[in-house]
């Protein structure tokens, strides 16, 4: 059988050479960088140069690297750290409604410490207006997070404009990141960000290696309390070969960004076409434009994402659904109920995220069988057919 | 997809007795889209058999398999037969379910259980098993929203 | 040059077949576990094997597992989220004084938030007295925290007998087992405890795979806030490839306890003697038998721990030191302080770690340089002139 | 050992001027070892010149690099010359000390100082450097407990 994976969201395979870069340091080059001998000073390098790959990616400077082990690590460090740093000055503080749940959790935890959080609502395409940020603000808010692309539809929000809006103003800004970061130019200076969380498993480099990208002179509190490694903010054995990987996959990306975005935006917006055209009560989710160029994301009505998932496994077709069965916690994501979709049609919700591994094959594969998917699940659903019986009078 | 059993994912694949039945005799419909599940079960019946069984399903591979499998189970059942078929039964029928999918097997029962009450009023006759064990349903149909 | 690594505790070199069961996870099964798709399970079955393997080398069950990044982060979530969740209780914490900074950090973090901390005395062998913990248990003790091994001088602490002694009372009791899971038997039942961390790392499995073992049933609030992995105890994508070396790690461990320990004792004494009879002003910190198999450790008189690892290092010999220098904090160890060594002298501490790479010979090795490295620093040691003047009379 | 530079390096593997000198005409200690470093500088005056300096260092590798350099940069020079030398020449003359091996280049240039002081109060002489750029030693010996 034929297999497509277009669930590069979710996990993607290393690229081959960021799995040769990782390999020494498996075994050959095993030492604890922080070592007085020789087996740590080739760690040690090797985390360094990591630290300037990685500054390199987003145009800031090595120093101001922490590296985590997940993305969502980097998003609680940053949410945590920098409101409760801040706790004496004022304890508000602003997100938006399309968060992450890692930074949207942290947030509700901060609830918890007495912290008060408004959150940003969006239009119907998932963006946050900045307008709404800025006036938003308050005296006490201490801390702004606006992610900079949607990990669920791919929009990409106006983060710059934002900043913009936030200058001279008190609240440090922080940008969750790790959607787009490898995926689509992201540089601080631009953003005008204090704070922003990337994952190297976004962009070809292996799990466990991600990073918080913290502006010179911020204050945050660390999470962790241990050793002295990076510089006492993310205390624990350096993870090497992690480390080691996300340097090589953001060297990577910062070589061939022009080129593997052009790629997936063509490969993309095809399906969106096929889809869209193909595919009778379908919609697009997220912005049309302003999205990240490797992500297509529908709502496929009358239906549920778990069943498309498995009809499309059969086919050996992966992808993902931000529907309540989908989510172990059973609710429909709160993304698309944040962008005004309903509860029903959320249901029906499809991500199918590509990858340099795709091919325009791949697309035609899935336009083949997803109809086919479709098809057979609404010839069974109830709702479904009442929406037919309606039609019919 | 080894979070099912085999048997689940034989009855998603391939559910038997999907369909409506136009004139049916009784209609239990549960579940609601925003859970994400929903279930509308026809019944025939015939001298006090259920002759046939269909239904339509919105909702996962569990909520499919689970309707797929009570409609087996009942198919050819007296109705005091077929009330007492509970979801563990479903369940362990299926060879087991995730446990955040159990509340898919309660559906399948319930839906079923449905019909047949339908059937009852509409024909007033009086089941022993129907009222006796009435669960409270609205509990399961908002166990998604917690 | 000949190279001996006897630094195990600070990194070990993967095991080769460690190695190949990590590989495949790297980018064949790169799959997301969480994900509703056949790539997706081969993932989630390899984290769920791993699971076993790790419950079953300290005889736990599976769903008693959570894995961690780090050691580091398997302390900080046990002291916090078990002290954190147990707050409304009582807010009085104890732990050893000899504990690592990832415990003892997080317990004057937890200062900070209004918890009192009672530090327990060792012994000049490193050792806590069951009855000083017992005797400083209150009815505000929500949480007692002792590690199981010392992971710069070997010592094993009894926590069997403490664990007898809290029995029925109220506190919590964890057991910071990285120094000594996978290196000498360890089984939570017999420990008696209700949380227990441990580190691949530490018997030759990855960096960035760990755990913490939590029975059942013990509440425990989480250090990360985010999706649903780990039962929500502990959010991010897995770290696949690190979860399934763990795995591995463990079952060797498990399969090859005795003659490991058996093998490396014996090293460990051969050093042990060499050193303490070729070394004039030597001495074995930490107690003489209740040691890591694998752990001889020592101080050396006049001179800086720092400099005699660089010294071991042209000889290509590789080893810690627990001396001011070699902190960055530039503080001596606190381990050595509490149990009653000078600062003088702690800082000539040493830390040979052996691994199931040494070989007598690398020990003849070191018995051959170690000395003339002593010797040439204490020449030029003026602490050194002055005890000789001071002989002389 | 990258963490420090070749130079480094070099005056740690080989050390210039270590020892004694039995009959010194200045002797200056500094440090203690809580911090982890201590230094005895002696020198040998002739004509106002160092003609001898020597040295026992107990500490890391910095510190014997410290001591070693200054020695060489201060051998043949005269009193005033080597009162001159500053922490910061020694630490560039080395190619660089990381950061927090910066106190050691202080090391090495006080207890050069307190050992040309106590030559000068031996012999009252008066060496205008000397009292003018006497640094707050006490700090600089408490920095290792911060
Ligand atoms: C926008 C965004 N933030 C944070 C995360 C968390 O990443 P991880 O699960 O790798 O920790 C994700 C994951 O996909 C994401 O899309
Ligand atoms: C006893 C003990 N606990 C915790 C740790 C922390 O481990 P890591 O630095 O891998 O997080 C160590 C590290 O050696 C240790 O020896």
């Amino acid at each position: 059988m034929r297999k497509v994976y277009m669930d590069h969201a979710g996990a993607m395979p290393l690229l081959p050479e960021i799995r040769e870069a990782m390999l020494p340091y498996l075994d050959e080059i095993f030492g604890n960088p922080q070592s007085l001998h020789s087996w740590g000073d080739g760690a040690r390098d090797a985390v360094e140069e990591a630290r300037e790959r990685v500054a390199s990616l987003i145009g800031g400077s090595a120093e101001e690297i922490i590296f985590t082990a997940s993305g969502t690590e980097a998003n609680n460090l940053a949410i945590k750290g920098l409101a409760r740093a801040k706790a004496e000055k004022g304890k508000h503080i602003v997100i938006s409604a399309v968060e992450h749940f890692s930074v949207m959790n942290s947030a509700r935890t901060l609830q918890k410490e007495g912290f008060e959080v408004t959150f940003i609502p969006v239009n119907g395409f998932g963006v946050v207006d900045p307008d709404e940020v800025f006036h938003n603000i308050r005296s006490d808010t201490v801390l702004v997070s606006i992610m900079h692309a949607n990990g669920e539809v791919g929009t990409i929000e106006p983060i710059a404009e934002i900043a913009k809006r936030l200058l001279g103003n008190g609240p440090v800004f922080h940008t969750d990141a790790v959607a787009s970061t490898g995926n689509m130019p992201v540089d601080v200076k631009t953003l005008g960000v204090h704070a922003l969380s990337l994952a190297g498993n976004q962009f070809y480099g292996p799990k466990g290696g991600a990073a918080l990208w913290l502006k010179r002179g911020v204050r945050m509190l660390p999470l962790m309390d241990g050793g002295i490694q990076e510089g006492g903010r993310r205390p624990g054995t350096e993870d090497v070969p992690a480390i080691v990987g996300l340097g090589k996959a953001a060297e990577l990306a910062q070589r061939d960004l022009n080129i593997r975005m052009q790629t997936l935006t063509q490969l993309r917006d095809s399906l969106i076409k096929g889809v869209l055209s193909q595919i009778e009560h379908s919609m697009l989710t997220g912005h049309p434009v302003q999205r990240l160029p490797a992500y297509a994301s529908f709502c496929l009505n009358f239906i549920e994402g778990e069943a498309i998932l498995m009809l499309l496994n059969s086919h050996g077709i992966a992808a993902a659904s931000g529907s309540a069965c989908t989510s172990r916690a059973l609710k429909a994501s709160h993304v698309l109920l944040a962008m005004g979709i309903s509860h029903e049609v959320a249901q029906g919700s499809m991500l199918f995220s590509l990858g340099l591994d795709n091919t325009e094959d791949d697309i035609n594969y899935v336009l083949e069988k997803l109809p086919q998917v479709v098809d057979r699940l609404r010839q069974m659903s109830p709702l479904y057919s009442k929406y037919i019986k309606e039609q019919r009078g | 997809m080894p979070v099912y059993s085999e048997k689940v994912m034989q009855h998603f694949m391939n559910p038997h007795n999907v369909g409506e039945i136009p004139d049916a005799d009784g209609v239990g419909e549960i579940g609601n889209p925003v859970c994400g599940d929903m279930m509308t079960f026809y019944i025939k019946v015939k001298d006090n058999k259920l002759e046939d069984v269909k239904y339509k399903t919105f909702g996962c591979g569990a909520a499919i398999a689970v309707s797929s499998m009570v409609s087996d189970m009942v198919k050819g059942k007296t109705l005091e037969e077929a009330l007492e078929v509970t979801p563990s039964m479903v369940a362990k029928e299926l060879e087991g379910l995730p446990k955040n999918k159990f509340h898919c097997s309660n559906l399948g029962a319930q839906a079923l259980r449905k019909a047949i009450r339908n059937y009852a009023i509409k024909n007033k006759i009086d089941i022993p098993g129907l009222t006796d064990k009435e669960e409270p349903e609205e509990e399961d149909e908002h166990a998604c929203e917690t």
